[in-house]
């Protein structure tokens, strides 16, 4: 972004992504780079985390900000650690399981007998099995292998049948590579799974100490979403500016699929329901997936969106 | 007849010359002792013998067969006692065996005895002192399997009883088994009591100044080192070290 | 004896202070929990954990068996076979640096999901530093000693066997110590690739939910390992370099 | 000279192969793109890369430097100090066995996202190798020349100075070899918390895109750039160890 | 008046008793020998005076002064050359004034001229003969500081015109700087040549077995060693290291 010499009448704010840059992330760089930051005073940094995890560095104040999940603030919150999910990136889950077409995995009863890669968590296995279930199928007829770091492309090239995605990104490049995909997405078998990924977070110190900060954070970011809602194209160009090393034409293709997917049917961007917490929460709770139940009224707050 | 035969034999290291056209022959079941100034080029001399060097010219001969270069063909015993640290006394004595020959632990218990060094077998060579370690790197020299011996001055940290010794066992083995011994020495005694002729070296670059033929006959007793005869002998080789000490 | 309990007596020390300190100023235990919390995890996990533990610890074995072989084997044909060593030189450091980032596809696309791709990582971890140690030591063998051999007609495999090893024997084990000190993080870093058990998958599980404790317990686990793996090897060199031990001084 | 081409020559052929089996086989670009892609993609990127090439650079530099200098300080405290050797040397394995995953928020939270941090994990890279060669180096210090040194009245400083420290020459170049090799790859690890500049930066950015050709343009710089590092080392082993080179054999 | 004295120094490796109550005096600006058989305890006497080793019994005084275990006092010839493989022949020989005194590169250099060394000063002790190194060796410890050397069996390895003149130059050293030597060799020539008096030692474990004045005038020539008084004193020493040599 440009720096003007005011920059020291600002007040220094750091947000940490999720991982690398990617679609998710436009409004911030949108922000950013139109200045809507600036004018609610802010400064704002983003910063890839790497290895170190974004919750840990935003519960522990060390970033003012960050992207996360609902399923890591969900479990992360049964722990204790003080994070709260301030406003809802995509309103509804884009994500699902997603394979070759020639492999011919239309529904959930056909993973029997395939091979699922995932990266070993108990959660994956629950989510499997409900949408299973609902189709008769036996989730111990499943083989489920940990194919940790290994890229979804590369992973069906072998042993691995089908994996568990994003459209909005590798689903999109999977169209620019003119590969073709099945794809189960959660939300048509479940709504309780119909959760949000990924959220803007802060921790409980920020909101009670300098809730203005947040305030202004969020007025700049829905600012920088809603022109993404408006202009994919002109969006994705910041994007591409400000991250020059990531692929354009995925980048393009990708903001023009996400767009109008961040607010969606809700009344404003980043607005998140009661239900949706409480719901995931349960689901979590009720196949053992935390230990006690979730407050699910202290994992979120619509207060700071802008009215 | 000729065992082992140096023709024409020059070497340089860099610049320096070392070896200048040295012809040299030791024959079968003979007893040769060099003299020479120290850093004149014996240990070179050995080196060329045992195949470690290449001469520049010349070449070296092992019954009418060139052997220019090539190793194994001799036992040797160098100037440092070369003991392999990891080795304890008795392993390292029969290393010679076990390169080119066969292992006979029975014979080199034995030797070791015979040479002061019983109740040593198991010790490391860091718990000897330095003539001990000498003594166990001649041993060596004497049960590696090969027929020609190249010995580099192996009793000069010896005392001179456990010298005279060494020496006379030296001698009752080369002659029960027939050996051919290269010798070298700076002591001119030891070179007369021990050896059937003995040449003597120039400063370097190093010739052969002179050869002596040793007139005792065998076996030849110590008394020998205090009869008239033999400080003659004596006289004359240590002029001729002189003379080409100088000359340089 | 009382030497070899100092470690003890300072590792005793920390965790004290480490408790101490966290109670003091209050740590949250998501962030740093401390000591009695870890170990309270630890036993309370145990059950499962050791199974994930013998996963990781067989792993990081076989890996850093396969290692060592494959390291002092490059040692030997580099210095051996003499053409070699020049155009394989470059390669072995390469081989450094390949981040496994990188790797894991390729090595998935051929080996697949089992147990050879892992090895072959933790391999690739452990065989650098042997190499090149045991490289080092062999160039530097007594030259003395090496004439002696060479004059007394020692055959290239004598001269490799009876004075090059034993003379870099103890660069060789300062190489082994180093490798098995990575083997087990070679072995937790493998288990990125696909695996349903060991310590890497306990680990990150723990840590995507937000179970510090536990994290912490796989790395005090990463960490008896490594040592117990040092001391090994530190046991070996004691009993074939004994020699040295006599020493004076 | 030819010698020092031979490398070269294999890595050609091995390019070239690998060119020609990617068109013989039609390998996807996206899976292992050929050589020639590669090196299209690195010249596009050119302008912006060596500025991340530069960014890791440096801080490999830094992160060696200060790691070599660290391994050579705890090894001359460890051997120098009786009272610290036995209860430091297990933490210093220990070191080896945090990982980075765990190490990097700790890492963040006490230093903030700034250069420190990074340079301490390649640090912790670094310094292990250059330890344990070190202090292999000192113990194997030749007992007479120990024996001359202590009589003749040398004080500790001399002894090390003049005795042990050239005596473990080649040991210790053995160990920076080692950590000149690590110390790219650490910086590129490094990175990941949370730089902005950095082929590590680069790399992960051009994979999470699926960009492998840029993907493998950074791979190649961490190769050239490792290769580098531990050919200055072997060139100034050469300066420092020069009295080896003038052996007979 | 004694400067170096050792009063009743015992010591034991391990089972093995190797001194046995020793006592030995140098006076100041003397030169005194010792003679013993290989392995009696020579080198490990040194390495008690230099302070490497402490004695189980007894202590050691110089200048009445007890430095039993003190390092540096005295200047140390090895009966190993011990010379640094990485420092050239110049850089070794001031070793010994790097550690406790002050360099003088010049000395050194005429030094090195006079020892036959001229044009090795840059060399490596590798590219040194055997008796090179040794030379080189006795030049570190005559140019180290210290009023007492101690030296072991420094000419061991040197031809006897080497020899000879090593030791004229040893003696002219000694005379000028006024220095207190003691001397291991095995050479009974070279210790009635050199010293004032003669210490010989038994077989292990060592005990002083008698000590001989020698009753030459100095300065001594080398014709000396022809007359009958050395031949008769020569015969006397002799004896007494043959009687101890059987009694163990
Ligand atoms: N590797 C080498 N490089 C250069 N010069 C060498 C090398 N080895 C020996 N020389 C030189 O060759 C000459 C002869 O050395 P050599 O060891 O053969 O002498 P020597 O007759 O055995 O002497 P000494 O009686 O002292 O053992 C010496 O001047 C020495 O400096
Ligand atoms: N480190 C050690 N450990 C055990 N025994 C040792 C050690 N050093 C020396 N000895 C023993 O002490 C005895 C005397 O050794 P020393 O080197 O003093 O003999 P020396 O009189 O110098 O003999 P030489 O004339 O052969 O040099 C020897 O029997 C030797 O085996
Ligand atoms: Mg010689
Ligand atoms: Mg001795």
């Amino acid at each position: 972004g440009e720096k003007t010499g005011t920059t020291d009448k600002l007040k220094k704010v750091t947000v940490v992504l999720d991982w690398t840059p990617n679609t998710n992330h436009t409004g911030l760089y949108v922000a950013k780079e139109k200045g809507f930051f600036k004018e609610e005073g802010l400064d704002v940094d983003i910063i890839m985390p790497g290895d170190a995890g974004a919750d840990q560095l935003v519960a522990s104040g060390k970033a003012d900000f960050g992207v996360s999940y609902q399923e890591g603030i969900t479990q992360a919150r049964i722990q204790d650690v003080p994070i709260v999910s301030i406003a809802a990136v995509i309103q509804h889950n884009t994500s699902g399981f997603a394979s070759p077409a020639d492999k011919n995995i239309t529904s959930p009863k056909d993973y029997e007998k395939k091979t699922y890669g995932g990266w070993g968590s108990p959660i994956e296995k629950q989510i499997i099995s409900s949408l299973m279930e609902k189709e008769n199928a036996d989730v111990e007829k499943l083989n489920i292998v940990n194919m940790g770091d290994t890229d979804f492309f590369t992973a069906v090239k072998r042993d691995i049948d089908f994996a568990w995605i994003f459209y909005g990104w590798t689903g999109i490049e999977a169209e620019i590579r003119g590969e073709k995909l099945n794809m189960q997405y959660l939300t048509d078998y479940s709504k309780k799974l119909d959760y949000y990924t990924p959220v803007l977070a802060t921790n409980e110190k920020m909101i009670a100490k300098d809730p203005e900060t947040v305030k202004a954070f969020l007025k700049a970011s829905s600012k920088g979403y809603e022109f993404a809602i408006d202009k994919p194209d002109e969006a994705a160009d910041i994007l591409i500016k400000e991250v020059p090393d990531l692929d354009p034409e995925l980048v393009k293709k990708s903001q023009q699929w996400l767009s109008p997917k961040y607010q969606d049917d809700a009344d404003r961007w980043g607005e998140q329901k009661l239900s949706v917490w409480q719901n995931y929460g349960d689901w979590m709770y009720d196949h053992k997936l935390l230990e006690k139940k979730l407050d699910a009224k202290k994992a979120y707050t619509n207060e700071f969106l802008p009215k | 007849m000729a065992q082992l035969e140096l023709q024409n034999v020059s070497l340089s290291f860099g610049e320096k010359q070392i070896l200048d056209s040295v012809n040299l022959h030791v024959n079968q079941g003979e007893f040769v002792t060099i003299l020479g100034p120290s850093g004149s080029g014996k240990s070179t001399l050995f080196h060329l013998i045992g195949g470690l060097l290449q001469p520049e010219k010349g070449s070296i001969l092992l019954d009418q067969n060139k052997i220019t270069g090539e190793r194994g063909h001799i036992s040797y015993m160098p100037q440092s006692a070369s003991l392999l640290p990891w080795r304890t006394v008795l392993q390292n004595v029969i290393l010679g065996q076990e390169l080119t020959g066969v292992k006979d632990t029975a014979a080199a218990r034995q030797m070791l005895q015979k040479a002061g060094l019983a109740g040593y077998e198991n010790a490391y060579p860091h718990e000897l002192s330095g003539g001990m370690k000498q003594r166990a790197a001649f041993i060596r020299a004497l049960l590696s399997p090969q027929s020609v011996i190249c010995l580099d001055e192996p009793f000069s940290a010896l005392d001179e009883l456990t010298r005279l010794e060494m020496q006379k066992w030296l001698l009752s083995i080369w002659q029960e088994h027939q050996k051919t011994i290269l010798f070298v020495t700076h002591n001119i005694d030891e070179a007369l009591f021990l050896s059937d002729r003995i040449v003597v070296l120039s400063q370097k670059p190093a010739r052969v100044l002179r050869e002596f033929e040793v007139p005792f006959p065998r076996p030849r007793s110590e008394e020998i080192l205090l009869t008239p005869e033999f400080l003659e002998v004596k006289k004359e080789v240590y002029y001729t070290l002189k003379q080409g000490a100088s000359m340089s | 004896m009382k030497k070899r309990w100092s470690a003890i007596w300072l590792l005793l020390f920390i965790l004290i202070g480490w408790e101490a300190a966290g109670r003091w100023m209050e740590v949250p235990a998501w962030l740093l929990p401390s000591p009695l919390k870890i170990f309270q995890a630890g036993i309370e996990d145990w059950t499962r954990f050791y199974l994930h533990l013998l996963s990781t610890a067989s792993l990081s074995l076989g890996g850093f068996l396969t290692g060592a072989a494959a390291g002092l084997l490059a040692a030997v044909l580099l210095h051996r076979v003499p053409g070699l060593r020049h155009p394989l030189y470059p390669f072995i450091i390469l081989s450094q640096n390949v981040p496994v980032i990188v790797l894991a596809p390729l090595l998935v696309i051929w080996f697949g999901f089992g147990l050879l791709p892992k090895v072959i990582v933790i391999t690739l971890v452990c065989f650098f530093p042997v190499t090149i140690a045991a490289l080092d030591g062999f160039k530097q063998t007594d030259r003395d000693l090496v004439h002696y051999f060479t004059m007394s007609g020692a055959s290239k495999k004598q001269l490799f066997w009876k004075l090059e090893v034993p003379h870099s024997l103890p660069s060789i084990f300062s190489g082994l110590k180093i490798a098995a000190t990575y083997s087990v993080m070679g072995a937790v870093i493998s288990e990125w690739l696909g695996s349903k058990q060991g310590i890497g998958v306990y680990m990150t599980l723990a840590s995507s939910s937000f179970r510090t404790d536990r994290v912490f317990v796989a790395i005090f686990a990463i960490m008896l390992l490594s040592l117990l793996f040092f001391f090994v090897i530190v046991l070996l060199e004691r009993y074939f370099v004994r020699y040295q031990r006599k020493e004076l001084r």
